[in-house]
């Protein structure tokens, strides 16, 4: 053995940098200063910005499965016997291994442990949070936990606002698709669908179908829902200023009524026996989000209601974030793709924004006059933060205008109905 | 897939989602109306007790007030 | 590619509902509404009856392994696949998969995969949290830590009483096997144990005895366990009044003595001692209860203890309660095996609070009258529930008689009784 | 298996069941009887702070009764 | 099938006792009895008892794998089937299984799996935390959310105290090398340096470094670390008065200037970025403590910093303690290289304490005076126990000199410290 | 690898990871000087709120005391 400082200053993170691991670190950085200086959703953004420094630590592969680090570490030994074990030349190992199914993955994986690499913290908290699906739907589960329906239970009429807001994602689906005329874009039905889904505006659903449909561009679609989530208050005044008159803007709704503990009860089982019978591809988020609720609203079992609004709800947290950082590598996030992505988010909240104030429009004159338009946009879902703008909105136009509660209706419809959208993308695109 | 036929994809997507979407929902508004009304008809008349739109963490402001009424009174005490 | 209504259509709920999923999801509705409204063991019932319902939605393959998907898929071209994989002709395909074992099961789960095939959420749940052991285990380390043994230590002769009450379990198993008699009953000696176990009320040992001996019946028998333990307040009190005089049921107790905090402390390691002495086969139940316990009463590790009952024990019940009501599918549920599961569960109960009153009627004799027979009624373990039982049925004799105290002992030494006796069910019938 | 055998076996593990039940947990009455009487003779004899079964969340009922009590005396300054 | 009381009675614990269990049971007793009596590292050492008592049950394999029990079970049919499946004789089957790699060892446990083996409670839970690093690294992202570094960061120039404590960690790793002279002891470079990081007095950095090389000695390393670390206020005393004069212990330091939030914010990136830059083989380590830190300090995630500081890592002790247990057994704890293991530690911790102080006493000259040399010895880390020490000394000679702040400086310097050396000695050892 | 080679090994491991140790934290007292520099210079000057070294835990001491002075009262009034 010969120790040396040679082979210490050859491990060394100076000595391996890529430009665009500094690059994903400055990115990792900037996620950090948004969620501590701006308050953008610190609650993922932080860990996700902190996961993608970790990530992009050149020579600590923590993002990287055990063979992932046999093809970083360049040992021409360990390459060679990967190949053969893959069967092809030592030249053609990595793509080999990318398309590697069955008995072949399975024996690169022993040969790597028996080599003694092992995979990353990072890679492990991924494969364990996100790629079964498991943390997002835990998360939903302490989202419906945390929910109150009862707004929505008052005035169930404001489903169509979160009906008609889903039309961000749609279209989206179409711009991204358009967006292959640009040379460098290259999105596939199931890229364009896992893109669109960020029109949701809610982050757990665009993390659950882009790890569903399209894993390598988790990272970006993450980034992009949850930063626009945040960019709410910015993006949608203007929107909401432009398609709709002063007039409508100072309506006073209503107060709501009143409802009753069985109703809230009873609501989780209305909307999943929709579910049930006609989008079961929706099951496991709506499942998840009304087995929350219940455990809510049920009144029996505190303990359990408890534990999913916090304590799992804050774990799962913590390893989401991490996970989905570690997807932030220079490779797949510094890409046309992302830029793209970028837009198109954008594209997908403004479009969502004024599809739900359209139909809040109709439902103002329907109802003579007696909806504001604005808690439309409220329909993206952004919980609370939409109807929060709403309020805001209001109160503009109108000193004793309290929209708060009016927009919570529509703001937890758009939760239901994102996952209504995504049930169908799952159904049409997965399933193919 | 040549474009055109992506396109026509997605638009057919679109319109079929667009569509569930709103049928799903819809058909939610209809569900909901007769769950409230099975529910009241199951609960007689509404109870005094029932609970409207509850602000959370109703008992935090309270114990936030009682401990800051004792803080004062303890502080005047000294 | 076509997106057609057709196929979403035929992606629905609606099309593929079949009667046993219908009546399954009732079944779980049942469960919630005992769970909500009768207050019958809702930590647990309320997360089975919703895992039964999301377990059976159609098309949504939610308690599915990846391969369970592939076979419910019907795609003839996949089927093909796994037969060859299996190296049977397709017709056989689904018994195959059974009874494969080793590298064919691997192999399966490998072909599964690469087609796109994924397990459901529960089935992933299910398979961390019971399959592994783990997740009844660690409720016990909570119970452990949850529980006082004070009244015990003050008075170890009501250990008789727990030892007597486990008598309805192997009462219970001579019954499952005499149902054989019964056309459409079919019991080995593993089936007949993991039901006879339910006479042990005692939720976890149930699940955890099920699961080694019985998988495929474990979804029944939770059920039955829980749903009797909640029943306890209508089962027993008839039983009591009828093996007990007025003068038995209205004896007054002397007080127990105060125990010592060394005794508490040096209680976890005498029933550990025993175990490892006499029983290893039940270590890990009485291991953990144990471990939960000395937790407590160490009076040094506050955060370790606090986690036991509160943060591990709630979030591992969430994952526990879906992961049983994943099991509750027609195939297994809808059986005259339920039917018989039931009949005996109740017989057990009944049978253990019979031979607990006779133990307490014996120590009544025995010890000049000082015991009341009634606390050998709480013997059957159903923490707290049976020892609550006995002090209503006391006070309705002496308005001035409170056993509830004492009724505590043989209420937690059912607790280790019954745990010993899955040891001896699991020495005897699992290392078969 | 032959049901006659089956039920014989089921008969021999109750017999054996339940003889160990019962050793097992008489041994344990003997052996905390003797657990109790070294606790007792280690500790000399047992200290005044000994707790007897204890109430848990007796804690908890001195918050609740000193918040509670708080509150009626801020609502009586009002 | 045969029931008697013979298959029984060569089931239970009393016939198959071997002395070597019987030991490690009494260590295990001796360990909690520490903990709870003495009040050792109680959070540690009562988990690591209780797991070494139930580890060494015999006959109930707790801590085996599957392959284990089925070597474990003696059945000649069984151990067959495993050397056929292996390649060799029966009579090799056990040293064939412990060098097998890749699909030999899939195979190996598909059999034993097929054969109905199942791996032990706590074989599970070593596997999941510790194996994979987890563990220790959660604990680690726990201990950062903990620390407050202000006083570090009020004083950088304590780091240099850190830095001399981890003198005992290299000479530790030079005696363990020289123990090879004494016959009996074979220590590899891997085995000296998992035992030098005793030295540096961090539980989980010990725990993680000896999951990683020499995963043998990971039960005496730990036991050895958690001890020593409760033997501080023991240990170091002594020490401190030989080598310091009472002039030198009286000395009154400078109180503290405030550190501003944004400060505190920016020492984890400062930290992290030496390590990316110099050393990244330290990356899981630092960059877990310091994401914890920032969870802290950020101000905007409290409901992440609270669930690292309470929730995860007091579940993730339990495991991590009944883990580190399981590997208490007979065969590998009661072995001549345990004791030199103890011998080791103890001289690893009078080393790393007088190297901090020589620090200490060239600070204090260079600084004219200012600078209490005592505080040097809190820079071994075994927070904040070593602080306090320092505090205890110091007010010996001057009962109006609290010294606690001051030291803990050096004292989560040496937390840093130690993280580095252990990146050293796996970018070194590790990586060959 | 025969004793004297592993005992060299040793030593220079010993180098360069004491080394190794001494360089980075060196390096990193200069790092966060440099830090505390810019933090300062970026908040202006430090701000009157900024917390020195905190003890944990106050706002439970102020509750404790709260309830403490609450029961005292309480209880005096009985
Ligand atoms: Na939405
Ligand atoms: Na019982
Ligand atoms: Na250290």
């Amino acid at each position: 053995m010969d120790i040396g400082f040679t082979s210490l200053w050859q491990s060394t993170g100076i000595a391996n940098f890529t430009g665009g691991q500094l690059i994903m670190m400055l990115v990792g950085c900037l996620l950090i200063y948004l969620a501590i200086a701006k308050k953008f959703e610190p609650l993922l953004l932080l860990p996700i910005g902190f996961g993608a420094i970790l990530a992009n630590i050149p020579g600590a592969g923590m993002a990287e499965s055990a063979v992932g680090q046999l093809l970083n570490s360049g040992n021409p030994e360990h390459l060679a016997l990967l190949a053969q074990s893959l069967g092809v030349p030592v030249d053609q190992v990595a793509a080999a291994w990318k398309s590697a199914a069955g008995q072949a993955h399975a024996a690169g994986n022993w040969l790597a442990s028996d080599l003694g690499y092992e995979p990353g913290m990072l890679y492990r908290f991924y494969s364990a949070s996100i790629a079964t699906g498991a943390a997002p739907l835990l998360i939903f589960m302490g989202v419906g936990a945390l929910t109150d329906f009862s707004a929505l239970i008052a005035r169930p009429s404001t489903l169509l606002l979160g009906a008609a807001a889903q039309f961000g994602i749609f279209l989206t689906l179409l711009g991204a698709l358009a967006l292959n005329l640009v040379p460098g874009f290259d999105f596939s039905l199931a890229d364009a669908s896992a893109i669109a889904i960020i029109g949701g505006a809610d982050g757990p659903t665009a993390i659950f179908l882009a790890s569903r449909l399209a894993p390598d561009l988790l990272g970006a679609i993450a980034v992009a829902a949850y930063s626009y989530m945040a960019l709410v208050p910015i993006i949608q005044p203007p929107i909401m200023r432009l398609l709709t008159s002063e007039k409508e803007r100072a309506v006073v709704m209503q107060q709501l009524r009143p409802v009753s503990k069985l109703e809230k009860i009873l609501f989780p089982f209305s909307v999943l026996l929709l579910c049930i019978l006609f989008l079961p591809s929706a099951a496991p988020l709506i499942g998840m989000l009304m087995f929350g609720n219940l455990l809510r609203e049920s009144g029996v079992v505190e303990r359990l209601s408890g534990a999913a609004q916090n304590e799992i709800i804050n774990i799962v947290t913590i390893f989401l974030g991490l996970s989905v950082g570690s997807q932030l590598s220079a490779e797949r996030f510094l890409s046309i793709e992302t830029l793209g992505i970028l837009v198109l988010g954008a594209f997908a909240f403004s479009a969502g924004t004024a599809a739900g104030l359209f139909m809040g429009k109709a439902m103002h004159k329907y109802s003579g006059g007696k909806v504001n338009p604005l808690i439309g946009a409220a329909g993206v879902s952004a919980v609370p933060m939409a109807a929060r703008v709403v309020n805001k909105v209001g109160l503009e136009s109108n000193h004793h205008n309290f929209l708060l509660m009016h927009a919570m209706g529509p703001n937890v419809a758009g939760v239901i109905g994102s996952a209504v959208a995504a049930g169908v993308l799952l159904a049409v695109v997965g399933g193919q | 897939m040549p474009f055109s036929e992506l396109m026509m994809t997605g638009i057919q997507l679109m319109l079929i989602g667009m569509g569930i979407v709103f049928t799903f929902l819809i058909i939610l508004v209809v569900t909901m109306k007769g769950m409230s009304r099975l529910a009241i008809s199951l609960e007689g008349e509404l109870p005094a007790v029932d609970t409207a739109v509850k602000a959370p963490g109703r008992s935090d402001e309270v114990l936030v007030s009682v401990i800051s009424a004792a803080i004062r009174r303890y502080r005047d005490t000294r």
